[in-house]
């Protein structure tokens, strides 16, 4: 028998990620973007240089300069500042949205895939259908029906995506339900329980993991449009997209309203894709659907 | 002139600064309509001479250097374009899995004809008049049919028939073909075999077998090249090899393998594992598993020493034989 | 010597659906009638070319697949009928060696946690030395270090995985191991180690094998008896010292001379088997050999022949089996 | 294959009344009544009882679905409270504009998504991919609404080459056509990229190459073609997202169209015109995918067999 080695050189699977991500270049800019962007959701009532709600009459529409870096909306309201401060929106509702879809998705593919049948041919239309309608089209029915509002935006952008953790887990479990391990752990009795619960479901996750990461995206992106639209956060919330929403009328003459916001949310949404995108690779996830 | 003369072959592939060479200082050479059986078992670097030898290794990044005469020609010197003229063409090559080595979105019979035309420059009528004689040839039934049908449609004995004949179609001096006949089932096995036979002597095609199959080798071939750890470790003529072997890994892998009629008890196996071109060992690669191993076997490598009657065999205990002798 | 498992008439067959609302495409008779019996201690080998049944066998005698009719009685008492719990309990005494060695430990677990799912399942209560005693013991006995039980399957070869493959298997201590193609992803010196495992650890554990395989000539070295299978159906039961010389059944004698011996230049009798598997929907009456057959006479089409004994000891099913004499030319 | 699409046409017509039924209970889920925006203040309750009864909405919810649905298959889609014109003639006065703007967003994500997902496969790890990525990478992280008010400072106030808003000519069409394609180009040369690469892989492409075939004849008739199959399944099931981009360019190009219609009655809480556009939408994303899946089944002949 040739020798395997000590005890410290064994990988655990995730240990082959995290030293696999740190030599992936542009998964550490995914990386270094998000924390960048914890870090000042955090800190930003420190990292101000202005109060994000002050409001300057003198200091209307103002372009970027020494004073204000990127200038002054229509209030005469500091928009670094108020950029700042909207990071920490954006990301809670990229987060809070995906744990909701992730849950739900993740409850309904995980039935589907296992039980088949019936149920599944339900569940899978019900998934099918949604994934295939316009998000925005159905988050603007939610926030119309549950009224608006940050925690509206959450719940509705949560309802909207949970249909692709739904497909991601059923083909996964689908696809390990036939598996040898699976089928050995049968074998020695194990119930259905044990073997959906310690063997498919966290050997399915890597999908979902990459589709979460990019679905913080995704999710910034549809509250933005949201806002932008005026179904989103009402004002004076410093929203990215509210902000960019109120900055229309300005179009011509402060256009830095509308374009700093925009930057600030495709770096953001950047970060988010390069991460996903790196754990595809380093992660070997094999569905095609989990990075789009 | 020799049809082929490998000499030094060696494959490197560079990753994260590391270098790896899965196969060295492989030469050979093949005669005209001689079958040469290449066996080895997984990691013996088997498929990847097949690979460098019809030049696909620079696809997957692969380094190759020493030599590849093929009919007088160094292979390594020549350009892509000029590979493209030898490949499917001179030499021609059937890959491992018959089953996924057809494009599924095309007819089987375009296939055939595409190389045709590529190589024999015939009009679209000629290569399809010669592709169907050639699926009649290789005893297709109702080519006419078949030539019109889809991969996923066929079985696995025909799949490997269309490839065969995409193969053999360009009369190529040289078929290289790797682990043909793995994917099938033994009956369907020995019909490929035969077909293969008749048709290589027929037609006077060089034909290389690399299989992990020792059985195969037996029945079809003239020469046997055994690989181990990317390395040529003996070559002989097939009768005399399988008769009395002479390296001490040729002798043990023929020992491995059960046959009808084996005494309970008498099956012997090679403690150990086969070693990955990460983990080569230094000196003769058989030595941690080799029941005859020297001092100087975990040293340095042996030099391939030919024997007298031709054979040829890396291993110390016969550079010190001829040397004395 | 007494029956450990006796099959009889076991049959199972598979609906092909496709489509959009699951229309039935075609139903594959999978396994067929089939009866046989397992000795105390024996060696039992299947051997089959792919699509034959044999893999399918081996779950229905597991209970991995729910079986359409028939029996699978152990020491006696049909198995099919047990109700979840006792069939949970019944597991203990049988388990199988898988295939494919690659994919048959959980990836995210350690050999060693592999190795000790087994007791978790069972519920029994070791503590943290006693179990890794327990699973040290198991490598040991599969020929692999406790040093292998911290590796992750991938870190491992195909030899060793195979090994802990058995290891698992031998965990609760079974009497009756289903071994499906165990050697088929290895190589030749590798398959020989773990043949001479296997032979060890019957000798030591006084287990009966099933032993599944495509490769005849690794059966009849390997096994005591050998069960010769044909789209779902048997067609011979033979002592394993007499397949090459006494074969009844016209296709165990076509997959003995299709074998390639390691004798160079041996004259083979010319019985290369023209055709192919004809596909397992709706296949047609008479013998399913019938379509390839060397010696097919018009009631081959007609009527399906039943296993009948034959003088050897043996079974064969076959309107014409052949006489030895005709074997000796 | 003509049974195929026959019987997956029909299907057309459960999926319909599904999303008929769920749109109709959401909408009424919505709070709020447009009843309370006509009334003026100090009208009493028997004018609230006589408009409520005007537009069917005092009668219990599946006798109102069954009444709209009668109408919805005759063409009558009710009155547009706040319009005050029949929802029918808003619809198709909208609807081509929505549609020229879909069609032309889908061909831009479609073509320009396949030509840049072929260069940067097949120049895998050089410059050219990287860039081809960056832009795809772009496409999609950049919302739609955004991209659109970037074109139009560049374009239309900068430059001057393009009308700032409207929808008279096809000069019109192109900012918004390109904001709403971008996307779905980004989609589609990642969807390519990946697949190709995948392509590459396959055993069938060893042997092309052992053919003597040259690599541009071995990507573009064989691995692209082999690689398209999963860019048309991603892209039928992805329609949704591509045209949802429409809906807030169509408020930011201040369009004609379903999307500003749907938006701006969504605001004023005009249920019929509501459920209307939402309908049309949805279903002309279901058509939409349903015609992919057709093309699919028979540009791969593996699917075509399943289904003869």
């Amino acid at each position: 028998m040739s020798k395997v080695g000590t005890a410290s050189r064994h990988k655990s699977p995730w240990m082959i990620i995290v030293k696999r991500l740190s030599g992936n270049k542009m998964g550490m800019l995914g990386v270094l973007i998000i924390a960048t962007l914890i870090l000042i959701a955090i800190f930003a009532p420190l990292l101000e240089p202005y109060s994000f709600k002050a409001q300057d009459i003198g200091n209307m529409n103002q372009a970027p300069s020494g004073d204000h870096l990127l200038g002054t909306d229509e209030f005469g309201r500091d928009m670094l500042s108020r950029i700042l401060r909207g990071a920490r929106i954006s990301f809670v509702v990229g987060v809070a949205s995906v744990a909701i879809s992730v849950v739900i998705g993740c409850i309904v593919g995980a039935i589907a895939g296992y039980y088949g049948g019936v149920v599944d041919l339900v569940l899978t239309s019900i998934a099918d259908l949604t994934w295939s309608m316009p998000a925005i089209l159905v988050a603007l029915l939610l926030v119309a029906i549950i009224g608006p509002g940050l925690e509206s935006v959450v719940l509705a952008i949560g309802l909207s995506y949970w249909s692709q953790y739904a497909r991601l887990i059923r083909g996964q479990i689908l696809s390990l339900k036939g598996s040898v391990f699976v089928e050995a752990t049968r074998s020695l009795g194990a119930s259905d329980f044990v073997i959906l619960f310690k063997h498919l479901v966290p050997n399915s996750i890597s999908p979902v993991i990459v589709a979460a990461t990019i679905g913080v995206g995704n999710a910034i992106v549809l509250e933005a449009t949201l806002g932008f639209l005026g179904m989103g956060a009402q004002p004076p919330t410093p929203s990215w997209g509210a902000m960019m929403s109120s900055g229309t009328a300005y179009l011509f003459i402060s256009p830095w309203v509308i374009i700093f916001p925009g930057i600030a949310m495709m770096i953001t949404v950047l970060g988010f894709n390069l991460f996903g995108d790196a754990l595809v690779d380093i992660m070997d996830v094999k569905n095609r659907e989990s990075n789009l | 002139m020799s049809l082929l003369k490998v000499s030094n072959l060696a494959v490197e592939f560079t990753a994260d600064k590391k270098t790896v060479k899965p196969i060295s200082d492989i030469s050979f050479t093949m005669e005209p309509g001689e079958v040469l059986g290449v066996v080895g078992e997984t990691g013996s670097g088997k498929s990847l001479t097949a690979h460098a030898i019809m030049g696909l290794t620079p696809l997957v990044g692969g380094k190759v250097s020493g030599s590849i005469e093929f009919d007088g020609v160094n292979l390594l010197t020549l350009s892509a374009s000029e590979m493209q003229k030898v490949r499917g063409a001179q030499i021609s090559f059937i890959p491992q899995n018959p089953m996924t080595s057809l494009d599924p979105v095309y007819r089987v019979g375009d296939q055939i004809v595409e190389g045709l035309r590529k190589h024999l420059k015939l009009n679209r009528w000629k290569a399809k008049t010669l592709a169907l004689e050639l699926m009649e040839q290789l005893r297709i039934p109702n080519p006419k049919r078949v030539f019109e049908q889809y991969p996923h449609q066929l079985s696995g004995g025909l799949k490997q028939r269309i490839v065969i004949a995409i193969g053999i179609g360009t009369n190529p001096k040289l078929l290289i073909a790797d682990e043909p006949t793995t994917a099938l089932d033994v009956t369907v096995q020995a019909q490929i075999m035969r077909l293969f036979k008749e048709l290589t002597t027929e037609k006077g095609i060089g034909l290389m077998l690399i299989t992990h199959d020792l059985g195969v080798i037996a029945q079809v071939c003239d020469k046997i090249a055994v690989l181990y750890a990317g390395n040529l470790v003996e070559y002989g003529d097939i009768r005399e090899v399988f008769k009395k072997p002479k390296h001490p890994y040729t002798k043990a892998l023929l020992d491995c393998i059960p046959y009808i009629g084996m005494e309970k008890g008498s099956l012997a196996a090679i403690e150990g594992n086969v070693p990955t071109a990460t983990n080569f060992p230094i000196g003769c690669r058989f030595a941690p598993r080799c029941g005859l191993v020297m001092p100087k076997c975990t040293e340095s490598f042996p030099d391939m020493v030919e024997l007298a009657g031709g054979a040829r065999v890396a291993c110390y205990k016969y550079t010190e034989e001829t040397v004395a002798g | 010597m007494e029956n450990y498992l006796e099959v009889k008439n076991l049959s199972v067959s598979f609906t092909v659906r496709g489509g959009l609302l699951l229309r039935t495409i075609g139903v594959v008779k999978a396994i067929n009638n089939i009866s046989f019996n397992v000795k105390q201690g024996e060696i039992l080998g299947v051997v089959g070319e792919s699509g034959c049944g044999k893999s399918t066998l081996a779950r229905l005698i597991l209970r991995l697949i729910d079986a359409n009719s028939g029996s699978v009685s152990v020491k006696g008492k049909d198995i099919l009928k047990f109700s979840n719990k006792e069939m949970k309990h019944q597991r203990r005494d049988m388990q199988m060696v898988f295939q494919d060695p690659y994919s048959v430990m959980d990836p995210r677990y350690t050999i060693f946690r592999s190795l000790s799912e087994p007791f978790q399942i069972r519920k029994i209560k070791h503590t943290r030395a006693e179990r890794e005693k327990k699973v040290n013991e198991l490598l040991a006995m599969v020929g692999l270090s406790p040093e292998h039980g911290l590796a992750y399957p991938h870190e491992l070869s195909g030899g060793q995985k195979q090994r802990a493959d058995i290891a698992r298997s031998l965990a609760l201590s079974p009497e009756f191991l289903i071994l499906d193609e165990p050697t088929a992803a290895l190589d030749v010196s590798v398959q020989a180690q773990v043949i001479n495992l296997l032979m060890k650890l019957r000798e030591e554990l006084d287990l009966t094998f099933l032993f599944i395989s495509h490769d005849l000539a690794l059966v009849s070295y390997f096994c005591d008896r050998v069960i010769v299978m044909y789209l779902g159906n048997i067609v011979e039961i033979i002592s394993a010292d007499k397949v090459g010389t006494h074969a009844y059944h016209p296709y165990t004698k076509a997959l003995v001379d299709n074998i390639f011996t390691i004798t160079p230049g041996e004259e083979k009798p010319e019985a290369v088997l023209e055709g192919e598997v004809p596909s397992p929907f709706d296949l047609p009456p008479g013998c399913v050999f019938a379509s390839r057959c060397a010696y097919v006479k018009p009631l081959c089409h007609e009527t399906a022949p039943v296993l009948e004994d034959n003088d050897d000891g043996g079974q064969m099913a076959c309107h014409y089996p052949l006489s030895n004499a005709k074997l000796a030319n | 294959m003509w049974v195929y699409v026959l019987r997956r046409t029909l299907l057309l017509i459960p999926i319909f009344f599904a999303i008929s039924v769920v749109i109709f209970s959401l909408i009424h889920l919505v709070p709020g009544d447009p009843i309370d925006s006509l009334l003026g203040p100090g009208s009493s309750k028997g004018d609230r009882a006589e408009l409520l009864a005007l537009y069917g909405l005092d009668k219990p919810l599946p006798m109102q679905y069954l009444y709209w649905l009668k109408d919805f298959i005759t063409g009558d889609m009710g009155q547009s409270i706040i319009e005050k014109q029949p929802v029918a003639d808003m619809i198709f006065y909208n609807l081509p504009f929505t549609m020229r703007l879909g069609l032309l967003s889908l061909a831009i994500s479609f073509f320009l998504g396949i030509f840049l997902g072929i260069i940067s496969a097949a120049a895998k790890n050089t410059f050219v991919d990287y860039i081809a990525m960056i832009i795809a990478l772009l496409g999609v992280t950049v919302p739609a609404f955004w991209l659109g008010l970037i074109l139009i400072l560049a374009f239309s106030v900068n430059l001057g080459w393009f009308p700032v808003s409207g929808s008279g000519s096809f000069s019109h069409l192109v900012l918004p056509a390109v904001a709403v394609g971008l996307g779905g180009a980004g989609l589609v040369a990642r969807v390519t990229r990946v697949s190709m690469l995948e392509m590459f892989n396959k055993d069938f492409v060893l042997l092309l190459y052992a053919k003597g075939l040259s690599r541009n004849v071995i990507i573009v008739k064989h691995v692209f073609r082999n690689a398209l199959m999963p860019v048309i399944t991603i892209l039928g099931l992805r329609l949704g997202w591509i045209l949802g981009g429409a809906v807030s360019i169509e408020i930011v190009f201040s369009r004609p169209g379903i999307g500003s219609m749907l938006l701006t009655a969504l605001f004023r809480r005009d249920y019929p015109v509501v459920q209307a556009s939402l309908i049309f939408l949805t279903m002309a994303v279901i058509i939409g995918a349903f015609i992919t899946d057709i093309i699919y089944s028979y540009a791969d002949p593996r699917v075509r067999d399943v289904y003869k």
